[in-house]
């Protein structure tokens, strides 16, 4: 037991030393983008009052090139076993800012054990509710003084949602991973999932809205890339 | 030689049949030992044990590794090779003392005989000195002799003594040298406590790990023969002496050996060892010895049922679970059904009903589903209508009443829906008398029609009278269709036009089916009636189930139209039979002839009109068929039900089941009679031909089985063929009942209320219920958007909400007075909490479940005393203010600030209707209480620097500080200081009018734009 | 090398003290006079003839029913005996006791051979009596001992029967039940047998349901506690006796009536 | 082949099942010349030659393998109680035959005027005991206790439900060896089939040897000779002993029905017993009166019928058909063994007349117990 742990450390550290490289890849949505009405947040003055940009719904973001922002991708399984039994838990605190009565960001991977700071940057009052099927449920006021609190999610779960019952339009998703090999797509659709040693991986894209996609890839000492494309659901019944 | 012949046989030739014979014999002989020695249930017990030596050395050698890498002992065992090395270096002085030792105890030995000798002398003259003094005359002789003599013994006792402390001393000394060593080995063996427990666990079923005397032992104490005296392999038992086998007038305790093969059962870790070593599925719950059903407590054949005694996998009585396990045991375990007992093992998807034996007032039975489920559909099907069990003996009729049924519906929807309920209503409880098996030939069928006609002529006969006020109002359709999907029509009722493929039936999918599915109203009742019965349901029949949903005449009339827009033409163009007067002649003949004689019956006949006849034979046939035993009918009040009682049914003979001709086809057990029985009643009416087709029994009208037909599903006659096998005799000792304590029986009894009016059809109560849940999506997903009817917690918010904790939260004299008059509480609600008309007892019983499921047991409250200007009502303020709860809650006429989405219950209620102390609890962690709720836990500024709680939250917060129970005090002094209207619902039905409640998302579809891909 | 040292092993333990002593006679029997000796003075085999007809031996002749319903009788005996180690005649234990002895008593086989012995039994008793008919053996002087045999065939059939009781399952009572029913047809001593009417003083039934030869048989009105222990007394103790006697005189008679019948 | 079941079935009803065996009887073991005569005429005699046993143990051998093969046939066959009997209808044929092979041998032997194959020549033809009788003892017991030890492993013994006297099972049977009597039970009173007949048994069996007297011919096998005690033993032990006990273990299923040997047993089977006594044969079928009330001329007729056969009957036949026998015998054994032999005839006359009339009762006084 002992050296196998030992053993899979010195795998670990030649391969990271080595040849750990990045997984990139970029996101696409192949279809018309939806026209997206405008949040109405009439029922908070002080939310309309902080919201910077005039803020528009969150559940489906593209640029011009029709790429999608904020989705979360990560990877699923190891196949060719060089992903570790554990890994440290980062130091630094995954943060989410609840500003202009939006989340920021709105959709967000943290590592278990991880904390996780959630700042109140409007002056009114928020409440964060989270809605996980494994972890713990909480649901905190964050009343106008209350600018920071912290919270830890102890075990792996896929993306849930996040929610202010005083402000029903606000949403966000957290995902909590085992392992530091995740990435949200930036405004350009792009993600970069970095340090990932060598080997074969399905990676899994998520979107809120759009649902998820698997690939296999392979990783070598240039990386790899992998993009997604993602059409519009089916609709139900 | 003479000699030789005085003989006949050939002397050599006997010799050799005889030595044939004897080897014969001797060979019998060894195959009697063998016979013996191989016991059909030892090979089991070696494999498990190897399993066991695989599983033991796994668990050591895990704790083997992790002792070496704790540090701690490693630290420990580098100080006690030290140790012992500076031990090394005294050896010399320990040597000494050692030799010391053995010189003195020695010399204590010899000292305490001397003691020892003069004792015993000293008590032999202490008597003789005792017995001088009887009498006048003194022997000074003696009198002497003993005190001398004690003196001497005291002398010796000294000197034992003093032996005794120098060995002490030299004990000390050799502690001190040693001492180290054995601090240090105390302190590693509590560390290696699990892995010397291993090892000890080890060397008792693994070979290896013994010694090698142990390992000589372990060969020779399984020799043959010898194995009578302390075998390894061993028939294993569990005797329970309070509870009985069943030996017909005498009970023996029970004696249950299935351990000797299914070793593992009450050991973790075999969970995924195959049979029979698996452990028990479910080990915390039953045969583990920390469960509530320990296995050296209940055995197994008292759940399982079988022969306990038997060691064998047929003498046991195994049941297969299916034919294909059933060829499986033929093959591998030279399995035959056990003949000649009569209760064997249940097979496992009825084992279930064991449960049933002990926990027969419980509905439902936890860990229990087949057999909750079968309760269940028992009670909904009606089956104790006909068959009393004693459990329902004060239930009503399940089926609706047909007092006033003319003013129901029509002669023709009667006719053809007792004809065939299922064409009209896919998935109606009422079953099917006719078009069965037994009575579908065309023959038969003509017949049926006309009786029929006749039951429904006296029905109709006999229906009393309904006023019903027609109203001039016309309905809306639309408006209709949301109300019945807003108000909580849909706890008890589905809408549902086609059978769904992939039912599921289960006691919550049961739930919303406590109604009738409510499809073509359109064809069945009218319009009146219906509106009628919407506003107030028991002024048609008190009994009924149906609650008075507070319906205004508008909305009794939008919901009727919108229900009875639903016409079944294909059930309406179903024809009707005229009146045949030869069939009716035959049917009246067949019942006045049990009475009359032929001539009497045809002079009877020839009086009467057919009207009469169609009455007279309506009536014996509802008799017959026994219709009446669900239904209230006028002229059969008081009659007892036509079926057997199945009070004891799981304990009759098997023989004393009539398999008729089918004892080929069907198994010989009695769940597979009792599921054909319910599967298709009229089986036994039935001859099975070798082509696979049937033919009918030569049978007069009235001899036909009656046992009419349901249409359950497989998993459903499973759950009732559960129940029936747990409807069993045995006499169970108190002890192993559930104790009867005032809150068990008061949660059960609560139990079984809930479920019989359906509660947890809207409620969810720990879990549990809830089965509305999906039907306020679909409203969500109608007036907001599938955004909002995804989202679980935005459906929960407009779901009946949940009853967990409601023992500790609501206040008993509040509760029981809301009860009996709703009154508005969650502002944004649209499904209403209907009037039930309960007794008082009824809803004291319910208020008691609720609060002896809490472990409460208060008879008198303390009120909650406070005052507004003390330092905990303002800190209380301030932090109802920061915590903006009028972000969501009322405050008497006062409106929440954000939209009706979010609205919460008016604050100005709670004082009189929670729990202070249950308001302690909700505030430390709403979702804890209620999962789900959007109730977040108020912000208290409890571990804050006291100067910025100062600064922000005032002086009178800051007295609190690091008191999270006193600040959540001072919310509550808060509230129970609010003034205000209670009742805000015009508010409510204003803001609603006007503003809507503010759902976020709209229509995706609006969004997306009209293209379609 | 003298003759004395060719002596077997055998005939040297035979001319010891300690064999002399336990085999009157001495001897292998070796010679006719030893081999007569050896049957007349053993206590198991002096109850046949030192010489006897040459279809006495002939299988053919005799089947050995005889000879094989004895034996069968101590197999029985012996089997029985280690039968009443376990079995306890009460109705609480009987039943429990005979499975423990199919499910866990070592050499509880011995119950089937016991059962199966009991039935070998009754045909061999059977076939005995068949065969001795068929020789006309039973002709004088030998028609005492053929009523004797008679006697031993019924006592035979009531062990069996009453044995038949003993493992209290419903195969057992119910037989005995159908037996002992008829019974209670005796005439003039059963309850419902021709003329028990008779049997009355006045108003007063002498045989009644609880006093007839039934209730005699089985210890009560219903087949219970009382059977149980009557049939088991008789199984082991009363009828057994009473055959060991008969068994006696049949085979002393065999002897005293001139030996296995032979032809004139 | 479902025909040939068909076929056992049908004659193993007892109705056919008796009559057969009653006419083929004599001619299989002929009581007199006559019979004797078309014994040897119909080639019966060959029975006995060493090729029938080959050919009839085979066949009973085949048969039950093949019988084996059906369900109900296996069912009643290998119920534990019931192997015993297998066995022994092996054992009886093997013996009947035996027996009789040897008894022809030695009948023709003194046909020529030579001693049986038994004779022998006192003292030359004997043999000591030691070793040949002792050894061949021993032997046998050896081979008897490896039988039953073979045959307890290979069988366990029967052990059914707990004892239920509530409960009687369908059909409720005697142990194998009384299912003689228990057939009787059908055609008699438990008095007569459990009691009386019984008892007259034994002491039928018993009184043997006080009628047949003479000690001629015993010590070997024949049957010329002895042809009448023999037939008459034959018929009382393979007819109505062994044929019985078969007929009311294998034969009898619930209600004590009549049911093929590979016929399923079927609890509803019903036969219609619409049976009859005597008296109301007379009063109601032919005199039309109706059963008088006084108990004595209700049953007078069945009466003098019994009366008459066990009275006048033996005068009858003393006189007519079995003069010699009278004569040989003397009035006490003549009336004795006369009672003996109609009593035993008694059984397959009331067969018959349940076959043929549905006769329940001769005489039937159901007040007093006394139905005969």
């Amino acid at each position: 037991m002992k050296i196998r742990i030992i053993g899979t450390l010195i795998i670990m550290v030649l391969i990271g030393v080595g040849y750990a490289a990045d997984v990139k890849g970029k996101i696409t949505f192949d279809g018309k983008a939806p026209k997206m009405k405008p949040l109405r947040m009439d029922a908070d003055p002080v939310c309309v009052a902080n919201s910077d940009i005039k803020p528009r719904k969150e559940w489906l973001i593209l640029d011009e090139n029709n790429s999608i922002k904020n989705v979360l991708v990560f990877v699923k399984e190891s196949k060719s076993g060089s992903l570790a039994d554990s890994y440290d838990t980062p130091k630094e605190s995954a943060v989410i800012d609840q500003k202009g009565c939006v989340y920021v960001p709105h959709v967000l991977g943290i590592m278990v054990g991880q904390t996780l700071d959630i700042l109140n940057s409007d002056g009114t009052l928020h409440n964060i509710h989270a809605l996980p099927k494994v972890n713990k449920e909480f649901n905190k006021a964050m009343p106008r003084s209350k600018k920071q609190m912290s919270v830890k999610f102890d075990k792996v779960e896929a993306p849930f949602k996040v929610k202010c019952d005083v402000h029903p339009w606000m949403g966000a998703y957290l995902g909590v991973f085992d392992h530091p090999y995740f990435a949200v797509t930036d405004d350009s659709g792009a993600y970069t999932i970095s340090g990932l040693p060598a080997g074969k991986y399905v990676i899994e894209a998520w979107h809120e809205k759009l649902g998820t996609q698997t690939a296999d890839i392979t990783v070598d000492d240039s990386g790899a890339s992998q993009d997604f494309l993602f059409k519009k659901p089916s609709k139900k019944k | 030689m003479s000699e030789s012949q005085e003989r006949h046989y050939n002397i050599l030739k006997l010799n050799r049949v005889f030595a044939i014979s004897s080897i014969i014999f001797t060979a019998v002989w060894l195959l009697v030992f063998v016979d013996d020695y191989q016991r059909p249930w030892k090979k089991y017990q070696k494999e498990f044990r190897k399993l066991e030596i695989e599983k033991v050395r796994a668990e050591l050698s895990d704790v083997s590794i992790e002792l070496e890498s704790n540090a701690e002992y490693n630290a420990l065992k580098e100080e006690l090779s030290s140790s012992e090395q500076k031990l090394q270096n005294r050896q010399n002085e320990l040597d000494d003392i050692m030799n010391q030792l053995i010189i003195m105890e020695a010399e204590l030995y010899k000292n305490n005989q001397i003691y020892q000798f003069a004792k015993a002398d000293l008590d032999v003259l202490k008597y003789d000195y005792e017995k001088s003094q009887v009498g006048y005359k003194k022997n000074t002789d003696i009198e002497q002799k003993y005190f001398t003599l004690k003196d001497s013994v005291d002398k010796y006792f000294f000197i034992r003594e003093q032996s005794e402390i120098s060995i002490d001393q030299v004990n000390d000394a050799r502690q001190k040298i040693t001492n180290e060593i054995n601090q240090i080995n105390s302190s590693l063996k509590s560390l290696m406590r699990e892995q010397s427990m291993m090892q000890r666990k080890l060397s008792k079923v693994d070979p290896e790990a013994m010694t090698l005397a142990n390992k000589i032992g372990n060969i020779v104490r399984d020799l043959p023969v010898l194995d009578f005296i302390d075998p390894y392999y061993e028939v294993k038992q569990v005797v329970v002496n309070d509870l009985e086998e069943d030996l017909v007038y005498m009970g023996m305790p029970k004696v249950d050996r299935c351990m000797t093969c299914h070793v593992g059962i009450d050991k973790k870790g075999f969970e995924d060892s195959p049979q029979p070593y698996t452990t028990h599925p479910k080990l915390d719950f039953m045969v583990g010895a920390s469960s509530s059903h320990p296995i050296s407590e209940f055995g197994c054949t008292s759940c399982h049922l079988g022969r306990g005694r038997g060691t064998g996998f047929y003498s046991s009585a195994h049941s297969p679970n299916d034919e294909e396990t059933a060829h499986r045991w033929e093959e591998e375990y030279d399995w035959e059904p056990k003949h000649y007992w009569e209760n064997p093992m249940l097979p496992t998807r009825y084992s279930e009903a064991g449960c049933y034996k002990c926990h027969s007032g419980n509905m439902p039975l936890k860990e229990a589903e087949t057999l909750s489920l079968g309760l269940s559909v028992f009670e909904k099907s009606g089956c104790y209508s006909c068959h009393n069990v004693a459990r329902w003996d004060d239930a009503p009729k399940s089926g609706p009443s047909l007092y006033k049924l003319a003013s129901k519906t029509y002669k023709d929807w009667t006719y053809k829906w007792i004809m065939e309920p299922r064409s009209f209503r896919h998935n109606t409880w009422m079953p099917h008398f006719f078009k069965k098996g037994n009575n579908s030939s065309p023959k038969d069928i003509v017949r049926t029609e006309q009786e029929v006609l006749a039951m429904t002529e006296y029905l109709f006969t006999n229906s009393e009278s309904y006023d019903i006020n027609s109203m001039n109002i016309t309905g809306d359709y639309d408006r209709g269709r949301i109300l019945v999907s807003s108000l909580g029509c849909n706890g008890c009722h589905q809408i549902q036009s086609t059978p769904d493929p992939d039912y599921d039936p289960t006691i919550q999918a049961i739930r919303t089916e406590q109604g009738p599915n409510l499809i073509g109203l359109g064809s069945k009742v009218n319009e009146d009636w219906l509106v009628g019965w919407l506003k107030n349901p028991y002024s048609y029949h008190e009994g009924t189930k149906m609650p008075n949903l507070r319906i205004s005449d508008q909305e009794a009339i939008d919901i009727a139209t919108y229900l009875l827009a639903d016409k079944n033409a294909e059930f309406d163009d179903l024809p009707t039979p005229q009146v045949n007067d030869k069939i009716l002649n035959e049917i009246s003949a067949d019942f006045l002839s049990q009475l009359l004689r032929k001539s009497q019956v045809d002079e009877k006949l020839s009086d009467m009109s057919t009207i009469e006849k169609l009455n007279y034979s309506g009536e014996k046939l509802i008799g017959h068929y026994g219709c009446y035993s669900c239904h209230n009918i006028s002229g059969f009040e008081g009659k007892k039900p036509i079926g057997i009682a199945l009070n004891v049914e799981g304990s009759k003979l098997i023989s004393k089941l009539d398999f008729g001709f089918w004892h080929d086809e069907i198994p010989h057990t009695k769940w597979d009679w009792f599921y054909t029985k319910i599967n298709r009643p009229e089986t036994f009416d039935l001859i099975p031909n070798d082509d696979g087709s049937v033919s009918v029994k030569e049978l007069r009208p009235l001899d036909k089985s009656r046992m009419p037909h349901y249409g359950l599903t497989e998993k459903e006659i499973d759950g009732l063929v559960t129940l029936i096998m747990g409807l069993v005799k045995d006499e169970i000792p108190e002890t192993k009942l559930p104790e009867k304590t005032p809150d068990y029986l008061a949660v059960a009894n609560g139990e079984r209320f809930l479920h019989t009016n359906n509660c947890l059809g809207c409620h969810k109560i720990d879990g549990e219920g809830g089965a509305i849940w999906p039907s306020t999506a679909v409203w969500l997903e109608e007036i907001a958007g599938s955004q909002n009817s995804e989202d679980m917690s935005i459906v929960q918010s407009f779901s009946p909400p949940l009853l967990n904790t409601q023992g500790r939260k609501a206040q008993p004299e509040w509760l029981l007075n809301w009860f009996q008059n709703i009154s508005m509480i969650r502002p944004h609600l649209q499904v209403r909490m209907p009037s039930y008309d309960f007794t008082h007892e009824e809803w004291n019983s319910v208020i008691s479940y609720f609060q002896s499921k809490d472990g409460l047991a208060l008879t008198y409250e303390n009120p909650h005393n406070f005052s507004t200007t003390s330092d905990s009502y303002i800190a209380g303020q301030k932090i109802q203010e920061e915590g903006a709860c009028i972000n969501c809650h009322f405050y008497g006429e006062k409106k929440p600030l954000q939209d009706a989405i979010t609205w919460a219950p008016n604050l100005v209620l709670t004082k009189e209707r929670l729990r202070p102390e249950w308001l302690i609890e909700w505030f430390n962690n709403p979702q804890a209480v209620m999962p789900g709720t959007k109730m977040p836990a108020p912000y208290i500024p409890v571990d804050e620097p006291i100067s910025d709680v100062k600064e922000y939250w005032g002086d009178e917060v800051a007295s609190f500080i690091g008191d999270t129970t006193g600040m959540l005090y001072g919310l509550i002094d808060w509230m129970w200081g609010m003034e205000g209207k209670e009742d805000v619902s015009s508010i409510v039905k204003e803001h609603l009018n006007n503003e809507g409640y503010g759902f976020i998302s709209d229509d995706e579809d609006d969004e997306w734009g009209d293209d379609e891909w | 090398m003298s003759e004395n040292n060719k002596k077997s092993f055998l005939e040297k333990a035979a001319e010891s003290q300690v064999w002399k002593s336990i085999f009157r006679g001495g001897g292998v029997p070796r010679n006719r006079r030893q081999r007569m000796m050896s049957v007349l003075n053993s206590v198991f085999l002096h109850l046949h003839p030192v010489r006897l007809p040459k279809h006495a031996v002939k299988l053919k002749f005799t089947w050995c029913m005889g000879g094989m319903s004895f034996f069968i009788f101590l197999i029985l005996t012996i089997s029985g005996i280690l039968l009443m180690f376990y079995y306890r005649p009460t109705i609480e234990y009987a039943y429990t006791d005979i499975i423990d002895l199919a499910e866990q008593v070592p050499f509880g086989i011995m119950r089937e051979l016991h059962r199966w012995g009991a039935h070998a039994m009754v045909i061999t008793v059977w076939l005995h009596m068949f065969r001795v008919f068929m020789t006309g053996s039973y002709k004088p002087p030998r028609e005492f001992n053929w009523g004797v045999g008679v006697v031993l065939l019924l006592l035979t059939l009531l062990l069996s029967f009453t044995g038949y009781l003993l493992p209290w399952d419903q195969l057992a009572i119910w037989a005995i039940t159908v037996g002992g029913n008829m019974a209670r047809a005796t005439p003039f001593l059963g309850s419902e047998g021709p003329g028990a009417a008779l049997l009355a003083i006045g108003d007063i039934n002498f045989i009644t349901m609880a006093s007839d030869a039934r209730f005699i048989l089985i210890g009560g009105r219903f087949m219970g506690e009382a059977a149980l222990l009557r049939f088991y007394v008789l199984h082991c103790i009363g009828l057994p006796f009473i055959i060991m006697i008969f068994m006696a005189v049949h085979f002393w008679r065999v002897r005293k009536d001139g030996g296995i019948s032979t032809p004139v | 082949m479902g025909s040939f079941k068909e076929i056992v079935n049908t004659i193993s009803n007892p109705t056919i099942l008796f009559t057969s065996v009653l006419i083929l009887f004599p001619f299989i073991f002929p009581p007199t010349d006559w019979f004797d005569k078309w014994h040897r005429k119909l080639g019966l005699h060959h029975l006995w030659g060493t090729k029938a046993i080959i050919i009839a143990t085979i066949g009973m051998t085949a048969f039950f393998i093949y019988g084996l093969g059906d369900y109900n046939f296996q069912k009643i066959v290998l119920k534990p109680d019931n192997v015993p009997i297998s066995g022994m209808i092996f054992l009886v044929v093997f013996f009947t035959w035996l027996s009789m092979n040897q008894a022809y041998k030695n009948d023709e032997l003194l046909d020529k005027g030579q001693k049986p194959d038994e004779f022998y020549e006192a003292p030359n033809d004997k043999v000591l005991v030691w070793p040949d009788l002792v050894y061949v003892e021993l032997i046998s017991l050896i081979i008897m206790s490896a039988f039953l030890l073979v045959w307890s492993i290979g069988l366990p013994a029967p052990i059914e439900e707990p004892a239920n006297p509530t409960e009687s099972p369908n059909p409720a049977k005697a142990p194998w060896y009384f299912l003689g009597l228990q057939e009787m039970l059908v055609y008699f009173d438990p008095w007569m089939a459990g009691v009386v007949l019984p008892s007259l048994i034994i002491v039928a069996l018993m009184a043997m040897p006080y009628i047949d007297r003479s000690p001629e011919n015993s010590g070997f096998y024949s049957y010329k000779r002895r042809r009448l005690g023999i037939s008459l033993y034959m018929f009382g032990w393979l007819v109505l002993w062994q044929l019985l006990i078969i007929v009311g273990t294998v034969l009898r299923g619930p209600n004590w029905n009549f049911f093929g040997p590979f016929e399923y047993w079927d609890v509803h089977k019903l036969e219609a017993l619409t049976n009859i006594n005597l008296s109301e044969i007379i009063y109601i079928k032919f005199l039309n009166t109706g059963l008088p009330s006084n108990i004595l001329v209700r049953e007078i007729w069945g009466i003098l019928i019994t009366l008459g056969y066990f009275l006048i009957l033996p005068p009858l036949l003393a006189k007519t058909i079995l003069r010699n026998m009278y004569e040989k015998l003397g009035v006490a054994r003549y009336s004795i063994f006369i009672v003996l032999i109609i009593t035993a005839l008694t059984l397959p006359i009331k067969m018959y007349l349940r076959w043929i009339f549905n006769l329940k009762y001769i005489i039937s006084i159901p007040e007093y117990f006394f139905n005969f």
